[in-house]
C-alpha cells in the first residue's frame, strides 16, 4: 500500500529510536501531548512507545470527538432514536458511548429502536431516499474533518429536496480544545501538568491547514509539529519536538507536508462556513463548556437542523459522579484513579466515555495498563 | 419406501416459497423433508426416516459438536449458509483430532423463503458432506413466521470419534510451544463485510470457509502431540488465542510479520478501521505444539493444499496474566487484547 | 482521530464521484471536497470524502528526511 | 478454570438485555457462557471449555437425533421453551429404545431479550437435564439482530445407545399389532392456544411436556419386543400414525372412545373448529407391539407415573393405502388423513 | 358437554339406524340434499353415512361460504394486503383459499404482507384501536349466521369513533342460493339431478328461523328439515325426511326446535337491515351470478366500506378452466370428474375452493373418497 | 357452516359481554346480539357473539323424541 507501508518500516523506527536516543537531553523530562486520538492510536497499534528514551512521556489528549461529547448530547441522540417516526444513523463510533443510566445507541436499538450504522454521509442520505415515511436523523460528531462531508451531505439533501433528512450537530473545533487545556489552571499557573509541545493533528490540520496553531505558539511558547498518524511520522515528529525543545525554540512545523498545507482546504473550508456559524458556547466532556468551539447549522438551512425541526426533551443529564473522565481528559488523573476503573466500568460496560474507544485513556489502560503494570 | 405416490404434485422449486405448512407437522411437512432434503442427503442412516438416527461407531472416544449458523447474508463469495454450516462442524468435531462421521441438520426457516434458495444451499450442505466424507443421518425442519429469522439457520451438530493416542485440548498449551496457523487470516469476514449494506466495498477476496478435516488428520499423523487446536473465527485470532492462553494459564508472544494476512483484507481493514486479528475465519485453524516438533508439522501443514501458506506465528510464553501479546513490524510490542463486542467500522 | 486513508484514484464517474483502491480493495467515494483529481492521484478519504490530493513530491522529502536523520545510525542486529 | 477474574463487573441478570456483542466473539460472549450456561449445566465435560465435548460411550449401537425449537409463546402452563427443548430431545433418543446420555444445545438469541426470561429458561433446562439424567455437554450461542428472530430459538442434539436386543423402527408395525398411547391427547397444543393472541381462552390445561425415558425404560424391559414408538408432536397422533402407516406399509384402525382426551380439550377444539386428533403433543408416546404382549406393555406403561391414563387405542390392519381410520364413538368410520399445512382455527 | 354429548351418543345413533331401516321404502331411492358444509362435516365427522341406509344417498349442497365466493373476491382481498397501508384481516378458513395464479393470502402473508387471522370482529376491532396508523380490512363472509356479527363490529366501531376499520363485506343469503339450485334446469327441467328433500341449515335458521324456507316447500313441493349439527340431529331429520318422502308431504319440519323459532332472532335480524342492504346481483363460485343474493353495506354507513372508501383494481380473475367447482357444487359432476383432481390439485395446493376446506367435496373426496374407493 | 356451539353462560359482565364454559373452558364473547341472558342460560356462540339462548324445554323434547322414534329398536351387542 502505497504512502502507507513506507511509513510503518521497521528498520528506519530503529534508526529513528537511536537518533532519539542519542539527542534527548538526559537531564530532563519531555512530556509531549499528543492532542489527538489518532497519533494515540499509532503509539499503541504498533508499540511505538517502546522505541521511545524513557524521559520522553506522550500524554493522551482529548483529541477523540467521541470522548468528548458530553452526556447530555448521547441522551439527545437516544431520545431521537426512540421516537417510532425517526431513524436514528451514525457513525460506528457512537453505538457503545454510554448515555446516562447505562444506555446506550447499542442498547436503545436493542430495545427495539431504529438504529443503523452508516459509513458516511452519503449512506445517510440513501436512507433518506429508501424511508421517504420516515424522519433520518445523522448524529453528526467530529471535528473539523468529519465537519465538511456533513456540510456537504446538507448541501445535496438540498439539491435532492429531500425533506426527511436532519443534522444533531456536534461538529466541535480543535483549536478551542487546545487553547481550554493551555490556559486552564493546572497548565498554566499551578504548573502540576507540564507540557513541553504537542503533536498537532493530521487529518484536523488537512482542511485547518498549519496556520491556526501559529498563534499558539506565540501566546503559550510551546512548538507543536504537524504529524501524520502512521507511525513513522509520530517518531519523526516527536524528534522534531526534541530539537525544538532542545534548541529552545517554539515553532509550527509541519511533518504532515505531504498532506497538510498552510491554508488547509480552502474548498471545504468555504463550504462549512457557508452551512455552520460558531456556538457561542458548546460543552465538552472534561472541559466543560468551552466558548465558540462547536458549530451549529446557520439559519438559512434550518430545514436540516434536527434540534430546529424535531425538537426532543431530554431530563438533565446525570453524569456518574465518580467518573474521573473529566480529570482524566485534562491529563491531571490517571485511569487507575478511578473508582470504577475495571469493576464496574469496562470495555463491555463503559460507564464513562474515555472506556468506549479503544484510544480511550481507560480502555487502553484497562487493555495495554493491566500489560505495562503486569510486566 | 413407496411413499412418492402421497406427493401427488411436486415441490415448486422455480416459483415456491416457505409457507408456514412446511414446519406444520403435516404432509406438506413430509414432502419438503423427502424431496428437498432426503433427496439431497440420501443415504442408509438418514432413509431409515425416524425422528432418530441410530449407527454403530468405531471405538474410541466419541466427540460432538455443535453449531448454529446465522449469517448474513447467506450467500456470499466463496460458499453460503449450507456449506458454512458444513464446514463449520466437521472442523469443530476434527479439531479435536478425532475423525468427524455424522452430522445432523436443524433448519429454521423464514416464512416467504424461496424453495429455490432452499435447494442451493441444501444442495451445497450436501455437497460439501460428501466432500469431507461425512454423512447428514438426521434433521429437523421449523418454520417461524415472517418478521421472525432471516432467510434461513441451521444447526449442525456433529459426532465423531478419537483414537486414544491424542489428547488435543485448549488447557495443554505449556510455554515454550510454538503457534502455527494454516493460512491468510480474515478472508471469510472481509468478504462478507464487503457485501454488508453500507459499508459496500469491492474486494475480490473470498471467504476461506473449508471442511478441514483432511489438513487435520495429516497434522495428527505428523504431530500426534499437538498440545491444542482451534479454528479462530468469531472473535478471529485474537479471541481464540485469548480464550486459549486463559484456559491454559499462559500467555502468548505472537510475531506480527510472520502471521499471513493478504493485501485486499490489510487495505480493507484499514478502510473501515478494523484489526484482522479480530476478523472472523472459516477454515482456519490455530494449532499449538512443542518447540521441536513444529517444524515437522508447519512441513505437514504445507504438504496439504488446504495448508500452502501455513506459518509459525508465535510462541506460547509464561505470563500469570495470560496476556496475548504481538510483536509489531515496527519494532514495539501491544496487547491483544479481546474486542469489548463486537468490531464496528469507524471513522476515529 | 479522523481515521483517513491514502488511497489512489482508479476512475472519476460522473457527479463528482469516484473509485478509489487500497490494497486491492476498491470503493465508491466523493470528490466532492477536492479540487483537478485525475485517475493515478492518491488522495486522503475520510467518511466517504476525499480530503485532499496527496503530494507525491513531498512524500519524497519526507521519505528522504527518515535517511537524512538516521543516517549515523544501524539497525540492531 | 481461574477465570472468572477477566470478567471484571457480572452480568445484570436482572435488568440487562441480549445484545449483539453477546454473540461477537469477545469477551461479553465468553461471560455469558460462561456464567450463564456454564454454571447451570455445569458437568465435567461442558467444563472441558473446548469447541467440542469428548466422552466414552458405552457398548451399543449409537443413536442421535436434532430438534429446533421455536415456540410461541416462550412461557406456557406447564413449562417454557428451556425444558421443551430438553424433553422433545430426550425423547426423540429414547423413543429409540435407547438410553439417552448427552445433549448439545445452540441457541439463537434475539437481540433485545431480555437476560432474567433467558436465565429461567436455561435453568429449566439444566433442570429438566438434571432428572431425565442427561447433561448437556457443549454448546453454541448466536446472537441476531432485533426483528429476526422470536426471543429464543433453542437447538437440541441429543446423543444415546441402545443395546443389541432392541429394534424398535417406524417400519416395524405388523397387521394385528395394538397401539398404545401413554394418556391425554391434545394437551400441549391446547394449553400453548389458550394463550395466542386472537384466540384468547381460559382453560386450566397444562402442557404435557416431559421428559419420557424413564418410562420407556420400564416398557422396553417389560416388553423388549416393542415395535415402533415415535412421539405425536407436531401434526399430533394424525400425522405420528400417518407417517408410521406410510413406514410400514400398513393401515390402522383406531377406537375413538379408548383414545384418553380431557374434557378441556375437547372444548377448545370444539370452539375452534379444530380437532384433538391433529393438535401437538410434547409427553406422549405412541407405542405399536405385537398383540400378545399389548396387555403387558400397558400396565408396565399405567404403572409409571407418566403412563397411568395409559390405553390401547387401535389396531394395525392390512391395508395397501395405509389409511388410518378411526371407528367413531357413534358408531361409524372416518379417515384420519394427515392435515394439509397446518390446523387452524375456523368458523365454518 | 351439556347440550353436545347427549347428541353424540353411540346407542342412540344404532337405534335410529334401525328405525331408518325399516322405514325406508326398498324400492325406491332418497337423495336428500344437506345445502349445509356443517351437516356434511357432522356426517364425514361421525361416520353418519355408515349408519344409513343404502338407498339414502346425502347430496352435499354449496353450504359452505368459503368455497361459493368467487376467485375474483379473494383477489380482491389479496389486492387490500399488498397494500403497505393495509393490515388485512379475516377468519382462518379464508387464509387458504386460492385465488387466482396459485394465490392464497397465507401465500401473500409468506411474501410479507400483513395479514392477520382473527377469531372474531372483536378482534378486528382490537387491531384497529391497537394499530392507528394502518387501515384494518376485514374480509367478512359467511352465511346469515356470520353477518350480525359484523354488522355489531361496524356499529361498535361507529361507537368507538374509529377511522381506520373497514369491511370487505361478501355476506351471501341462503334462501337465495337454495332457490336458485331448485331453479336450475338441471334439477327443474331436466331432472338430471333429482333432489327429493333438505336438510335445513342449522345456525343459519338461528338468526333467518323456519319462516323463509315456507315459500320452497309451497313453490317446489320438496320437504325441509331444519337440523341441528350434532349427529343424532341429522340423523333424526333424515328420519324426518323420509317419513315426509314415505307420507307424500311436503312441510317444513324443524327438528332443531331448542335453537330455531319460527321468526328467529329479531334484533340481530333487524340490525343486519339496519346496516346492510341487498345487492341487485352476487356472484357465487358454481352458481354463476345469483340475484338479490349477496348484502353490500348501505350508503349511511360507508365510512366502513371498504369498497368504497379504498378502492382497489383487480385484473379480472381467471378460474382455472379445468376445474370443474361450478359443476360439483351444483351436484352435477364428482370431483373424479376434474383432469386436476389429486394431481394438480391437492388440499396442500388446492386449484379449486372445494379443495380447500375439509368439507369441500374435493377434499373430503381426496382423503374420505380414496378410502372409499379403496375398501 | 357456520361452527357454534352450545356454552354456558357463568357470567355477565360490563358492556354486553359474558363469559362462556364449554368443557372447562371459558372464553369472553358478546351478548349484543341476543337478549335476556342471565348466568346459568346456554347460548349458542358463534365468532365470538351469542346468536341465541337454547330453549331447554325444547330439548329435553328432542332428546324424548329420540327415544319415542326408536323405543322399537334394541343396540346390537
Ligand atoms: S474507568 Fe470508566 S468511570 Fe472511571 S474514569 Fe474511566 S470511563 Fe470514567
Ligand atoms: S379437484 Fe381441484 S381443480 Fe378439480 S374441481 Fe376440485 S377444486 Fe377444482
Ligand atoms: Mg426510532
Ligand atoms: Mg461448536
Ligand atoms: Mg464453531
Ligand atoms: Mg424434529
Ligand atoms: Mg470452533
Ligand atoms: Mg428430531
Ligand atoms: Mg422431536
Ligand atoms: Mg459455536
Ligand atoms: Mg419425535
Ligand atoms: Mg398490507
Amino acid at each position: 500500500m502505497k504512502h502507507v507501508d513506507e511509513y510503518r518500516n521497521g528498520d528506519t523506527a530503529q534508526k529513528l529510536a537511536a537518533t532519539l536516543a542519542r539527542e534527548v537531553d538526559p537531564a530532563r523530562d519531555y512530556r509531549l501531548m499528543e492532542f489527538c486520538g489518532g497519533h494515540t492510536h499509532a503509539i499503541f497499534r504498533y508499540g511505538v512507545q517502546d522505541l521511545l528514551p524513557g524521559n520522553v512521556k506522550m500524554i493522551h489528549g482529548p483529541g477523540c470527538p467521541v470522548c468528548v461529547l458530553p452526556i447530555s448530547r448521547i441522551d439527545q441522540a437516544i431520545a431521537y432514536a426512540r421516537r417510532s417516526d425517526v431513524i436514528l444513523c451514525s457513525y460506528g463510533d457512537m453505538l457503545r458511548v454510554p448515555g446516562s443510566k447505562f444506555t446506550s445507541l447499542m442498547k436503545a436499538k436493542a430495545e427495539g429502536c431504529d438504529v443503523r450504522m452508516v459509513y458516511s454521509t452519503l449512506d445517510a442520505l440513501e436512507l433518506a431516499q429508501n424511508n421517504p415515511d420516515k424522519k433520518i436523523v445523522f448524529f453528526a460528531i467530529g471535528f473539523e474533518t468529519t465537519t465538511p462531508p456533513t456540510a456537504m451531505a446538507i448541501k445535496q439533501a438540498e439539491t435532492m429536496g429531500l425533506k426527511n433528512f436532519f443534522i444533531l450537530s456536534n461538529h466541535v473545533l480543535t483549536p478551542s480544545a487546545i487553547q481550554n487545556i493551555l490556559e486552564s489552571p493546572d497548565v498554566r499557573a499551578l504548573g502540576s501538568v507540564p507540557l513541553d509541545g504537542f503533536l498537532g493533528p493530521a487529518h484536523v490540520s488537512v482542511v485547518i491547514g498549519s496556520q491556526p496553531y501559529e498563534y499558539f505558539v506565540e501566546e503559550f511558547q510551546r512548538p507543536v509539529v504537524i504529524s501524520g498518524f502512521e507511525p513513522l511520522d509520530v517518531m519523526q515528529s516527536i524528534l522534531m519536538l526534541v530539537r525544538q525543545l532542545n534548541e529552545g525554540r517554539a515553532e509550527v512545523e509541519n511533518q504532515y507536508l505531504r498532506a497538510v498545507t498552510h491554508m488547509g482546504n480552502t474548498k471545504a473550508k468555504k463550504l462549512v462556513a457557508e452551512i455552520f456559524e460558531l456556538r457561542r458556547v458548546f460543552e465538552w466532556r472534561g472541559l466543560g463548556e468551552v466558548p465558540y468551539s462547536g458549530l451549529r447549522i446557520k439559519e438559512e438551512y434550518a430545514a436540516f437542523d434536527a434540534e430546529v425541526q424535531i425538537p426532543v426533551e431530554t431530563p438533565p443529564a446525570r453524569e456518574n459522579k465518580a467518573c474521573e473522565c473529566p480529570a482524566i481528559l485534562r491529563g491531571m488523573k490517571k485511569p487507575t484513579d478511578c473508582k470504577l476503573f475495571g469493576t464496574h466500568c469496562t470495555p463491555e460496560n463503559p460507564m464513562g466515555s474515555c472506556m468506549v474507544s479503544a484510544e480511550g485513556a481507560c480502555a487502553a489502560y484497562y487493555s495495554y495498563g493491566r500489560f505495562r503494570e503486569a510486566v | 419406501m413407496s411413499t412418492r405416490t402421497a406427493y401427488t404434485r411436486s415441490l415448486d422449486l422455480k416459483n415456491g416459497v416457505v409457507e408456514m405448512s412446511h414446519g406444520g407437522g403435516g404432509r406438506a411437512m413430509s414432502q419438503l423433508i423427502e424431496q428437498l432434503f432426503g433427496d439431497a442427503f440420501a443415504n442408509d442412516i438418514l432413509a431409515q426416516g425416524n425422528d432418530q438416527a441410530a449407527f454403530e461407531l468405531p471405538r474410541g472416544k466419541v466427540v460432538m459438536s455443535t453449531d448454529s449458523f446465522v449469517i448474513s447474508p447467506l450467500f456470499f463469495p466463496g460458499g453460503n449458509i449450507g456449506n458454512l454450516a458444513v464446514h463449520g462442524t466437521v472442523n469443530d468435531v476434527a479439531l479435536s483430532g478425532g475423525q468427524p462421521l455424522y452430522l445432523t441438520a436443524g433448519f429454521i426457516l423464514e416464512e416467504g423463503f424461496p424453495l429455490k434458495d432452499l435447494k442451493t444451499i441444501v444442495d451445497s450442505m450436501a455437497h460439501a458432506a460428501h466432500e469431507a466424507g461425512v454423512y447428514i443421518v438426521t434433521g429437523d425442519t421449523k418454520v417461524v413466521e415472517r418478521g421472525h429469522g432471516d432467510g434461513v439457520y441451521i444447526n449442525t451438530t456433529g459426532i465423531g470419534v478419537i483414537t486414544d493416542d491424542i489428547h488435543i485440548s485448549g488447557e495443554r498449551a505449556r510455554p515454550g510451544d510454538k503457534i502455527l496457523i494454516n493460512g491468510y487470516v480474515g478472508d471469510h469476514g472481509v468478504a462478507i463485510m464487503s457485501l454488508r449494506e453500507g459499508l459496500g466495498f469491492e474486494a475480490s477476496v473470498q471467504s476461506d470457509c473449508a471442511s478441514l478435516n483432511g489438513l487435520i488428520g495429516d497434522m495428527v499423523k505428523a504431530v500426534p502431540d499437538i498440545h491444542v487446536m482451534r479454528d479462530p473465527t468469531r472473535g478471529g485470532l485474537a479471541a481464540t488465542l485469548n480464550e486459549i492462553a486463559r484456559q491454559s494459564g499462559v500467555g502468548m508472544m505472537l510475531n506480527e510479520p510472520d502471521i499471513p494476512i493478504r493485501d485486499q483484507v490489510r487495505g480493507a481493514c484499514e478502510i473501515l478501521g478494523l484489526d484482522p486479528l479480530y476478523v472472523a475465519n472459516e477454515g482456519k485453524l490455530l494449532a499449538i505444539c512443542p518447540e521441536d516438533q513444529a517444524e515437522t508439522l508447519l512441513h505437514a501443514m504445507q504438504a496439504h493444499p488446504l495448508g500452502k501458506q501455513a506459518a509459525i506465528i508465535g510462541s506460547v510464553i509464561e505470563d500469570a496474566n495470560s496476556f496475548v501479546q504481538l510483536k509489531t513490524g515496527f519494532g514495539g510490542t501491544r496487547v491483544v487484547d479481546w474486542i469489548a463486542g463486537e468490531q464496528l467500522p469507524r471513522i476515529c | 482521530m479522523c481515521l483517513a486513508m491514502p488511497s489512489k484514484v482508479v476512475d472519476v464517474l460522473n457527479d463528482d464521484m469516484a473509485i478509489i483502491e487500497l490494497g486491492g480493495v476498491k470503493k465508491t467515494i466523493s470528490l466532492g471536497l477536492v479540487e483537478d483529481v485525475t485517475p493515478g492521484d492518491y488522495v486522503i478519504v475520510h467518511v466517504g470524502y476525499a480530503l485532499s490530493k496527496i503530494d507525491e513530491d513531498e512524500a519524497l522529502k519526507t521519505i528522504a528526511l527518515f535517511e537524512e536523520m538516521t543516517k549515523n545510525e544501524s539497525v540492531a542486529p
